[in-house]
């Protein structure tokens, strides 16, 4: 049953990452916990709804203040746990050379194809890609030619099959697809904070969450994240 | 073929739930379909649009609104969901029954246009020389509508089955994603979309996921053949 | 057992305003096509829902617009054989057969499943599909599927119109069989003034939606003016008679009726059995002296009770026999050179073979207990 | 104009294994029911596809199995007239007459939709759909749709077989006129041996998937042993007359045959016309001297020429009227008492009225022709 | 009413983008889909078990797998799409061609079934009836198995219809969600619900969309009515 084993909903491009940990905690913390991997969204209104979850990992800051502010989390054990980089890709054969930087010109890397990004009113690295371009200036510039995906992997793909002239993504996803290149990094400070939160539900009730909780800190974990190109935003533990 | 089954086993698990909802959510849904396909087809009552644009929501609506909806509705705290679990204590929320309950609501109307169809190619004529032989309207219904329109049953049930097996955003939206528990197919598959690395994964459950339809598939076929066989038409 | 009709209904541009009372064994509703006939069982059998009327079959009432009453129609224990044979496509001869056996009570039931396979030779086709079976043999297989209901009252709607002449003779004996032995009324559309004749103790002529006449087979057969044109050459009296003995020697029955003996082909009946003639009046001679040398053999004494116009060279002629009708039909030229009037002695004179077994049945027995 | 088959098929238990050519206007298909007549003509209207044979229409070939020829239905232009109307039920009844129109080129239309309308009696129904049509208007317009469609070729199978008699004899006269009047062969199917006596030039009798005999009418009609218990009442002589006279004071029409003067009801036709005239046994009488004041007014002289044992009390006495053989049944008890033997003189006696008008037609023409 | 018809002009786009996209994947499909349920219902080929299976891949399929199949088929490079720009001038990635694609294809499955019912229940001794007027198979086609299959090719393009409205994650896969160009209906909605306070938006569009999509139902039931009516059974 789902109730007598702790469960986790968590973001889906979290996966790799969480899965591995889940193992590695495994002795610590007791038990495997059951992770659920889903769009933050939907996993914050399924908690809303008295979703049987007792942790809530979310890809950004957003949905997590959705459940806080609903009281429908511990406030006291949300943790800013990891982050993440934004970076241009292309395709693997694309010619394209360019310095991500105040002004430059993405248009002409673009040209008349497409930019593939997250949904950038809905998907967090959208949101993230989005905020970068407009305060390096190139938003308007890019506008009319920005597709948006449904979630960032989907704009992966989209750059991945040459089908996007470029397109912006996680680094954590770019380092793995061997269909594109990175041929730049936005600089942090052009863009909200990438931060993944977690958090303890308000209903939780497995005796082991606060142990898989502490594991999520602990060096070991801090490792593995930091495999899949996380950088860790709460002190290990 | 060792690359394909070699599964973990959440995997496993993936495969073995997706049937069993796929199964569940045909069979449960079958009969409530024939019902209403027989309103929707020959009955005259005034909320019949009404109940035809319902029946028809789940595939104009967007998945994931379908998956909410559910959610509001049949989730622990849903009204629906407060009814089926004092009744009957039949909880849906987070629970394999609620990925059928969605797995069912998606295919219905294509169950139910399938049947309906069915139902208005029947010549009435041969109910109405079972009227007459007396058998009463259910035992007309029974042994001569039923079995004429059992071709569009099979279409109907093949119908909801094949859409349960690639069911995935009113699912996920309603139940979540939990390994061993509402996990199907198609959220296991999405999962592997959704991080790097994963598109072998996922093209094995795709791929295994077509053969399990795709058997289904055929078995209706053989069986719509046998009926049909029998029957011609007179 | 009566069967009680009065109802008015509209469909489309047909309007149907019939009313009818019957407590004969068999009742023939005879008229022309699209004079709602099928309308007309469809109604007693409740397919169609009248606008008006009350139908009562056997006392029970049926439909009573005015009290709306409505008996559903697999409470009314109406067989019905369908114009179309209307069998189960997806069940086999034999399922067919057996369909409304199941709704039977067993306590009501009669009639059994070999015996009517044997009768309407189907035996071998019980385990065939409706689709593989020819026309004829659908509707035999319609016929069983009916009987084997056990139906309180029958209605056919012209069973017999698609099989041969073999098969009708096979299966009429059944009818009549049904009609005799059995107390289930029967109503019968047919447009064979032959079948009629043989089988209905009573007919409905029905024109244009409505009733044109009715009563007693007897009576209504000798009114040529409600047959058409090319019905009329199957039009006469019909006679109920008593065999009076068999001639074994030319194998011959010799049946005794008012009007005198009648000499007809041997006969399957028992010395007493009430016996149904249908003389037609193409049939009959008129003679004005003791015929010799001439192969008919009946000669019936009468006299001369009317002489009614016919159709072109034809006029009727109608013989009283000692209180017996019987009908002829000559041309105006034999009229005149006989020199025929009213009142005057004659013989009728008919052959013995054109009492063919389609003329004569074992008579509706009710017409003699009354 | 002639039509050839001779194939072989099998279809679940029953095969079929026939062959016939006839170059006659009117063939009659006729057999009991299940004996394949339907399978064949579905044969020769492509409908099957024969196992094994040859089938050409008019010298054309149309299905040759050693040749692999197998022309397809729509490019055979054979009308067919099925047993169950086959409507188009989304059409109305006007737009089913009209269907088969389209796909003649102008050139080889004939009929025209008016003259077919008003014959069958449907202009009533024009603009009705099939579902509301009653049984016999059903297979009224299917016969309209058939003719149409200006077949080279026609098929109806059992087209009357729902019809009343007032119908039937309206219809009947458009199909002679059909054959007699066009160069379309006509292959029918039909129960009746009065319809196949009064329209065939020639019969092929079927029985259990064979052709039992084939035949021009004349000789086929005489074979009483072709025909079962029941159709026996109808066979006869059928004899090929010319009009000598009419006999205007009363109505009557006097024909022309070799075996001598046959007077009958009024007849539309001219002096010299070919007249084909069916004389059922059973109407017949023999006298052994001229009657007197007896209403029959035919009277041929001739010799007995075979006596045959008939059914029961009957015998069939085969009379030779200068050449012309015409048919009687009588008792054996009539037999005895006027001493008959072979060769001995006698009179045929027959009633004017028993020449009803389904038993005279214009003759075939071809008969006269050759 | 103001609540509800207060949209955005990208809002407007998407509505008017997604009636397009429904109503050309919808007569685009219908003669496609009459074919091959005529194939299916009629003909006996070798492959027709294979065909069978990949009409009915789209209903198996999590859509995002066939929103990426199609991607690599159809998209800019993929063989299929290289091939309809190369010849036809026609170009599906990113543009409503491609959602019109996607509609297309997620509908099929539907619109075959249906339509195949249709023709399984047609008496085809009519059409023998038909061949015999003369009507070459062609003719009887168009004369009579259409006409009498009316009723179900209004439901199957009915359903491919209100599948195109509710279409979104095969069409978001493939063509992404471009405002004015590839956003239709279900890809604004899906934008609102991934985001924190967008239930009202996704509950204006979603409002929009069933109005929509009922009155395509309605006008179909009527038609189908009509046509019913006209011919009962005989
Ligand atoms: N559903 C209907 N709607 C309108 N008119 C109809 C309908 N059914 C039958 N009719 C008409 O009603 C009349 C009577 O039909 P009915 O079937 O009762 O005739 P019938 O006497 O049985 O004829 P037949 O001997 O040809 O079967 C016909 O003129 C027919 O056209
Ligand atoms: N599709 C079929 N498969 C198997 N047997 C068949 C099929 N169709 C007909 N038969 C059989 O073939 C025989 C001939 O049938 P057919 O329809 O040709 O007879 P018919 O002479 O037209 O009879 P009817 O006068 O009753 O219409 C029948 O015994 C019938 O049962
Ligand atoms: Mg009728
Ligand atoms: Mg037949």
């Amino acid at each position: 049953r789902a109730d007598e084993q702790l469960v986790v909903f968590a973001a889906a491009s979290l996966k790799n990452a969480l899965d591995e940990v889940n193992k590695a905690c495994e002795k610590d913390v007791g038990e495997a916990a059951k992770i659920s991997y889903a769009a933050s969204s939907a996993l914050a209104k399924q908690i809303e709804e008295g979703a049987p979850a007792d942790i809530f990992v979310s890809a950004d800051l957003d949905w997590m203040k959705y459940l806080s502010d609903k009281k429908l989390t511990k406030p006291d054990t949300e943790v800013k746990l990891l982050g993440n980089q934004i970076v241009l890709v292309a395709p693997k054969d694309s010619k394209a050379e360019v310095k991500v930087e105040k002004g430059f010109d993405l248009a002409k890397v673009i040209g008349d194809g497409k930019l593939a990004m997250g949904d950038f009113k809905a998907v967090p690295a959208g949101k993230y890609g989005k905020a970068a371009l407009e305060s390096l200036g190139v938003w308007s510039s890019v506008e009319g030619k920005v597709a948006q995906a449904e979630n960032v992997r989907a704009a992966l793909k989209l750059v991945a099959t040459g089908e996007a002239a470029a397109g912006i993504v996680y680094q954590t996803d770019a380092n793995a697809e061997k269909g594109v290149k990175v041929i730049g990094v936005f600089p942090e400070e052009t863009h909200p904070p990438i931060v993944y939160p977690v958090a303890q539900t308000a209903e939780s009730k497995d005796k082991d969450t606060p142990a898989f909780l502490k594991c999520l800190r602990s060096a070991k974990a801090g490792e593995l994240f930091k495999a899949q190109g996380f950088t860790l935003l709460a002190p290990t533990q | 073929m060792n690359w394909l089954l070699d599964l973990s086993p959440d995997e496993w698990n993936a495969v073995r739930l997706s049937i069993k909802v796929a199964t569940v959510a045909m069979l449960v849904s079958l009969p409530i379909g024939i019902a209403v396909a027989l309103l929707l087809a020959r009955g005259r009552f005034w909320g019949k649009t009404l109940l035809n644009g319902i029946v028809h929501l789940p595939l104009i609506l967007p998945p994931v609104v379908t998956g909410y909806l559910l959610l509001l509705a049949f989730g622990r705290r849903g009204p629906a969901g407060a009814f089926f679990a004092d009744y009957f204590g039949l909880v849906f929320s987070f629970r394999w029954t609620g990925a059928a309950l969605a797995c069912g609501v998606m295919g219905f109307p294509l169950m139910v246009r399938a049947i309906r169809l069915s139902i208005e190619a029947v010549d009435r004529k041969l109910e109405a020389a079972a009227g007459t032989l007396g058998a009463s309207p259910l035992w007309v219904f029974a042994t001569v509508t039923l079995p004429l329109i059992l071709p569009g049953m099979i279409a109907g049930a093949i119908l909801s089955f094949a859409k349960a097996m690639g069911e995935f955003g009113a699912t996920i939206t309603f139940v979540s994603n939990i390994p061993n528990e509402t996990q199907t197919l198609p959220s296991a598959i999405y999962t592997f979309t959704q991080v790097p690395g994963g598109d072998e994964g996922a093209l094995r459950l795709t791929l295994i996921s077509i053969v399990i339809s795709m058997a289904a598939l055929i078995a209706s076929e053989v069986l719509a053949r046998r009926v049909g066989r029998r029957m011609d038409i007179e | 057992m009566s069967v009680l009709v009065d109802i008015g209904h509209r469909q489309g541009g047909f309007s149907l305003e019939a009313a009818f009372e019957s407590s004969g064994r068999l009742t023939a509703l005879f008229g022309p096509s699209g004079s709602g006939k099928t309308s007309l069982i469809n109604a007693i059998a409740g397919l169609i829902r009248p606008e008006r009327g009350l139908i009562a079959v056997d006392g029970r009432v049926l439909v009573d617009t005015k009290e709306g009453v409505f008996v559903p129609r697999h409470k009314r224990r109406i067989g019905m054989v369908f114009q179309d044979a209307r069998l189960f496509p997806h069940l086999s001869v034999a399922a067919n057969l057996r369909y409304g056996r199941w709704f039977t009570p067993a306590a009501e039931r009669y009639g059994d499943i070999p015996a009517v396979v044997e009768l309407l030779g189907i035996g071998h086709l019980l385990d065939r599909r409706p689709a593989k079976l020819s026309g004829g043999e659908k509707q035999r297989v319609a016929i069983g599927r009916a009987l084997l209901a056990s139906p309180k009252l029958l209605l056919m709607d012209e069973p017999l119109a698609s099989l041969d002449e073999a098969r009708k003779a096979e299966i009429l004996p059944y009818i009549e069989r049904l009609r005799d032995e059995t107390k289930i009324p029967i109503v019968y559309v047919s447009h064979s003034v032959a079948e009629v004749a043989r089988l209905a103790s009573d007919v409905v002529v029905m024109a244009q939606g409505k009733v044109a006449a009715a009563g007693p087979t007897t009576e209504i057969m000798q009114r040529l003016d409600l047959l058409s044109h090319e019905e009329r050459v199957e039009g006469g009296a019909v006679l109920d008679t008593r065999v009076l003995h068999h001639d074994e020697r030319f194998g011959m029955t010799v049946l005794g009726s008012p009007a005198g003996e009648i000499r007809v082909p041997y006969l399957r009946a028992i010395v007493g059995q009430p016996v149904r003639v249908r003389i037609r009046a193409r049939d009959v001679m008129i003679a004005t002296e003791q015929p010799h040398g001439l192969s008919a053999l009946n000669v019936l004494a009468g006299r001369v009770a009317a002489i009614e116009p016919g159709e072109g060279a034809a006029i009727e002629v109608r013989i009283d026999c000692n209180g017996v009708t019987v009908m002829a039909r000559i041309t105006r030229q034999s009229q005149h050179a006989l020199s025929l009037v009213s009142g005057r002695d004659v013989f009728a004179v008919i052959k013995t073979v054109s009492f063919d077994q389609a003329n004569m049945a074992a008579a509706p027995k009710e017409q003699f207990d009354a």
